[in-house]
């Protein structure tokens, strides 16, 4: 029953929101998207403060006495002081906190992936795919020099061909995204006709 | 108006009712077209068996609901394909409804294949904090994941996770993302770049020429590309799902976009001819 | 106060990292900031809660559109928090809720776009200039060789989509990645300087 | 002395904070003058707002979706301001979409700063700046009905843009407006370059700011990008010349290992 119950409830939001294209914005539709936005809204909630915050506390603060975590707890509380105009400055200071710890992990870790990737264009040029792989690495690297004038006959080549470069790689972003919208569409046609419908094989 | 006009400024609804058509036709009466595996899936079916008998992948769930339908098939195959040898799970996620869409899923395949929650596989949860937590779950996993899983149930309770103090106590990460900015860069940075664990990811088609150039570096060892890798990858596994089912249908509609393609820009160059010497600004 | 104390928070805790994890230093001490990174991040999980409320509670004094909308919204939201908070996100009627609501919700709201981007390519990709015809038969070319009847077609779309992922899409992207990289350098020695203050834009 | 690796990553990093540093003393001397190469977007956006004043009917000018904490909406709020004093100067109607609630207070003032300056603070509308919904399809429905309902003459779109790329480009276009558009979010490119009049590719947005604005701190920072670049470029070359001659392996070593 409750299965049968939620195919049905499934088919009505997906119905509904089709409404929208295949018709014009209506109030069904914004009913679906309420829905969707009060459900999302409260169940990120729920995710955090069951699978992370109930257990630190109950872990390391009443279990372990490890009090120092208080800190952070009233550092991430400090946000809320964003909504009383007077004090809504102290908000900037777990940003401020945020902020650089972001900073400074940009700085030590992202060297890694950066010089690997460097390293993995040494290619040997002995096949043509190799040749047309470092071309285009420079070229398009060359492409966004923003202060060397585009005047020289290699700098106008160089551009040109970084661009190629760029446009052909888009194309195949145009592609894969086309491809991933299909497939969507695709998902909730399958689930229409197969699990609420039954007009398919499963 | 003439016909060529016309024939570039159609009325979206048709086409959108003809799209429906195309798509829905092939899922009721597939037409059986062959499915060739690509080197990225292949290397991902090769990475996960070449996880030694009872040795433990570490799943990182990373999308919404908004893309189950290209990432739910390629977690449901990774899962028969673990425990078809007898690897384990350690599943959870760092985008909030990550634990709950594959939560179903995961147990229906776990149950189907009489595995056990807590000794084969396991679901911590959402843990937020992001690259953060990514590299706490290397000092020290337990703390990372805040001690429980996803009900709420200790570690300690749960025999999977005896002996996993760090993410380098994993055979192999596998990150399923399709979230942006792109965690599994940030797993390369903050855990298997510099702690040498070896790993692969699953994502949409969307983001798949974006994590190429970490493919084609060897820095992922296999890589799942949207329904299309899920379906090769359920052929390869010899699990036949609604991947491949689908494949028809998106064959037909990528057809339909190329037709209309052609469709518009032909009726539009004619129309522009016969209005021969017209200017045209931007914005036809 | 306001701003030198964000500030130089800031400071500290990126030169702290940055040094301990450079040069291999205390790492108790890194371990301690990232538990207060993620926990004091986990904290603000209700600030979009707070803006949620107070923009339709607005809406519903004031009898703007949907104003009805606006009521069934904070209904659900704080109902749906309250069963969750009770009983836990596995609890089987929480679940169920998700499953036959964001699920479905989610899945279709984004498939809409499927529509979107037919209509897209049918009406606004014209062929109007050299680079717009490059990237349009580049597209075509990996559309027909993403899907089965590609090389049902001509077997040769499989051969040419794998050519242009792998190396002219792999090359350009890689370039994209060492312009995108030295950007986030530079961002980051920004707000080390303090040249840019992200921190200061809120709280005004 | 340095963790296991990382003696490269942190020689990188300390060059690089001498690139900033130095870019900057030089250009806060006036010793040094560098030039932003032109970018044909750019210089499309005055001729657009012109056209907008010969119909008499809006611009609009979305700043994507991005926080406080995304660069690109830096630097679209950049160009916005310059955007602003254009058509503060033309007296054409400017309207500014915000995704954001967090983010709308700070565009709106943005948009004021920039009529005073121009010298046309009467001129400023703040009901011109709208936020309609935090939340994707909210605001990507309520825009795309408004483009229709103002009769959008030119539509600048700067910042990042997700899936509703293509939906404002649509919409825009069928109202027959000149689009320009930019991103750094190499998935909506291709919208953008195929949708739009001209189109801004991945970093130029940022160079974008620093071109209208010819803030020299943004300069600076550019061109110290730019020496980030030729270093990129020279190690590539270096790596890949070494290979051929197969003696590649003790610089690949040095520089993932040490």
């Amino acid at each position: 029953m409750s299965a049968t119950l939620q195919t049905w409830l499934s088919a009505f939001f997906t119905i509904a929101i089709y409404t929208l294209v295949l018709y014009k914005d209506n109030k069904v539709f914004r009913f679906a998207e309420t829905v969707m936005i009060g459900i999302t809204a409260a169940n990120g909630i729920v995710l955090t403060y069951h699978n992370y915050i109930k257990p630190v506390v109950a872990v390391d603060i009443i279990q372990n006495h490890k009090y120092l975590q208080l800190i952070p707890i009233v550092l991430g509380l400090m946000m809320y002081t964003r909504f009383v105009k007077p004090i809504a400055w102290v908000s900037r200071i777990p940003m401020g906190f945020w902020v650089g710890v972001g900073a400074a992990y940009i700085l030590v870790r992202n060297p890694g992936v950066f010089i690997s990737q460097i390293t993995a264009s040494f290619l040997a040029l002995n096949k043509l795919n190799n040749l047309i792989f470092v071309v285009g690495v420079i070229a398009v690297v060359v492409y966004f020099y923003f202060t060397v004038p585009i005047k020289s006959a290699p700098m106008k080549g160089a551009t040109t061909l970084g661009k190629a470069f760029l446009l052909v790689s888009f194309g195949a972003t145009f592609a894969s995204t086309v491809m991933s919208r299909i497939s969507l569409l695709l998902g909730r046609l399958q689930f229409l006709l197969q699990d609420w419908l039954r007009i398919a094989k499963v | 108006m003439n016909i060529w006009k016309r024939l570039s400024d159609l009325d979206r609804r048709y086409y959108y009712v003809v799209l429906i058509l195309v798509v829905a036709l092939p899922i009721i009466k597939p037409w059986g077209l062959p499915i060739r595996v690509g080197s990225t899936t292949d290397d991902f079916h090769k990475t996960v068996e070449a996880v030694p008998d009872g040795g433990t992948i570490a799943l990182a769930i990373d999308y919404r609901s908004d893309c189950i339908v290209e990432l739910n098939p390629q977690v449901t195959t990774l899962f028969r394909q673990a425990f078809a040898k007898n690897v384990k799970i350690i599943m959870w996620s760092n985008v909030d409804e990550g634990a709950n869409v594959t939560e179903p899923i995961t147990r229906a395949v776990g149950q189907e294949m009489g595995k056990t929650y807590g000794v084969d596989w396991v679901n911590l949860g959402y843990k937020p904090g992001g690259e953060v937590t990514m590299k706490k779950m290397v000092d020290n996993f337990w703390e990372g994941a805040a001690y429980v899983d996803m009900q709420g149930t200790r570690l300690e309770d749960l025999p999977i996770m005896q002996g996993f103090n760090s993410l380098r106590d994993a055979d192999l990460l596998i990150d399923m993302m399709a979230v942006v900015p792109s965690p599994a860069q940030n797993y390369l940075k903050m855990v298997s770049i510099p702690y040498g664990l070896p790993m692969a990811i699953g994502t949409t088609a969307i983001q798949a020429p974006t994590e190429m150039p970490f493919y084609s570096s060897g820095e992922y060892k296999g890589m799942l590309a949207g329904l299309r890798g899920a379906a090769e990858y359920e052929f390869l596994t010899k699990n036949p799902g609604p991947a491949m089912m689908g494949m028809d249908a998106q064959s037909a509609a990528h057809l339909l976009v190329i037709l209309l393609i052609a469709m518009g820009n032909i009726g539009h160059l004619m129309d522009r001819k016969k209005r021969a010497g017209a200017p045209t600004g931007g914005g036809s | 106060m306001k701003k030198t104390l964000p500030f130089a928070l800031a400071f500290v805790s990126a030169l702290t990292i940055t040094i301990c994890v450079f040069f291999d230093l205390a790492p108790a001490l890194v371990e301690e900031i990232d538990k207060w990174f993620i926990l004091s991040t986990a904290f603000v999980c209700c600030i979009g809660l707070v803006n949620l409320t107070k923009v339709h509670t607005r809406n519903i004094q004031r009898r703007g559109r949907d104003w009805d909308l606006s009521i069934v919204l904070l209904a659900i939201t704080f109902g749906y928090l309250l069963l969750g908070v009770v009983t836990g996100p596995t609890a089987p009627l929480y679940a169920w809720i998700f499953d036959s609501t964001a699920v479905p919700l989610g899945a279709t709201f984004y498939s809409v776009l499927s529509f979107y981007i037919v209509s897209a390519a049918y009406r606004a990709f014209r062929v109007k200039s050299r680079d717009a015809a490059i990237l349009l038969i580049s597209g075509i070319i990996v559309l027909l060789g993403n899907a089965p009847i590609g090389e049902v077609i001509y077997p040769g779309f499989g051969t040419a989509t794998k050519w242009i992922m792998d190396i002219a899409n792999t090359s350009a992207m890689r370039a994209v990645i060492f312009g995108a990289t030295i950007g986030s350098f530079i961002t980051a020695i920004r707000v080390f300087l303090g040249i840019d203050r992200p921190y200061t834009a809120t709280g005004e | 002395m340095f963790a296991e690796g990382m003696g490269v990553d942190f020689f990188l990093i300390a060059l690089l904070f001498l690139g900033v540093g130095y870019a900057l003393t030089r250009t806060k001397k006036g010793m040094a003058k560098w030039q932003i190469r032109k970018i044909p977007g750019l210089d499309a956006i005055e001729e657009g707002i012109g056209r907008a004043t010969e119909m008499n009917r809006p611009v609009f000018y979305l700043p994507g979706s991005g926080g406080f904490s995304d660069p690109q909406l830096l630097a679209s709020m950049a160009v916005l301001s310059e955007v602003a004093k254009i058509t503060a100067r033309y007296d054409t109607r400017l309207i500014v979409c915000v995704p954001m609630s967090s983010v709308y207070p700070v565009i709106e003032e943005v948009v004021r700063q920039s009529y005073v300056s121009a010298g046309k603070a009467e001129s400023f509308r703040a009901e011109d700046v709208r936020w309609f919904s935090d939340h994707y399809f909210g605001y990507a429905i309520a825009i795309i009905g408004l483009m229709f309902k103002e009769q959008v003459a030119t539509n600048i779109m700067l910042g990042t843009f997700a899936f509703d790329a293509l939906m404002y480009a649509e919409a825009a276009n069928q109202a027959g407006a000149i689009q320009v558009g930019g991103t750094a979010a190499t998935t909506q490119i291709p919208f953008f370059v195929a949708a739009c009049d001209y189109a801004l590719i991945g970093e130029e947005i940022y160079a974008a700011a620093a071109y209208l604005t010819k803030d020299p701190v943004r300069v600076a920072t550019i061109v110290a990008e730019d020496w980030a670049k030729f270093l990129v470029t020279g190690l590539v070359v270096l790596g890949v010349l070494l290979q051929t001659f197969g003696k590649a392996d003790g610089l690949k070593d040095f520089l993932n290992k040490w």
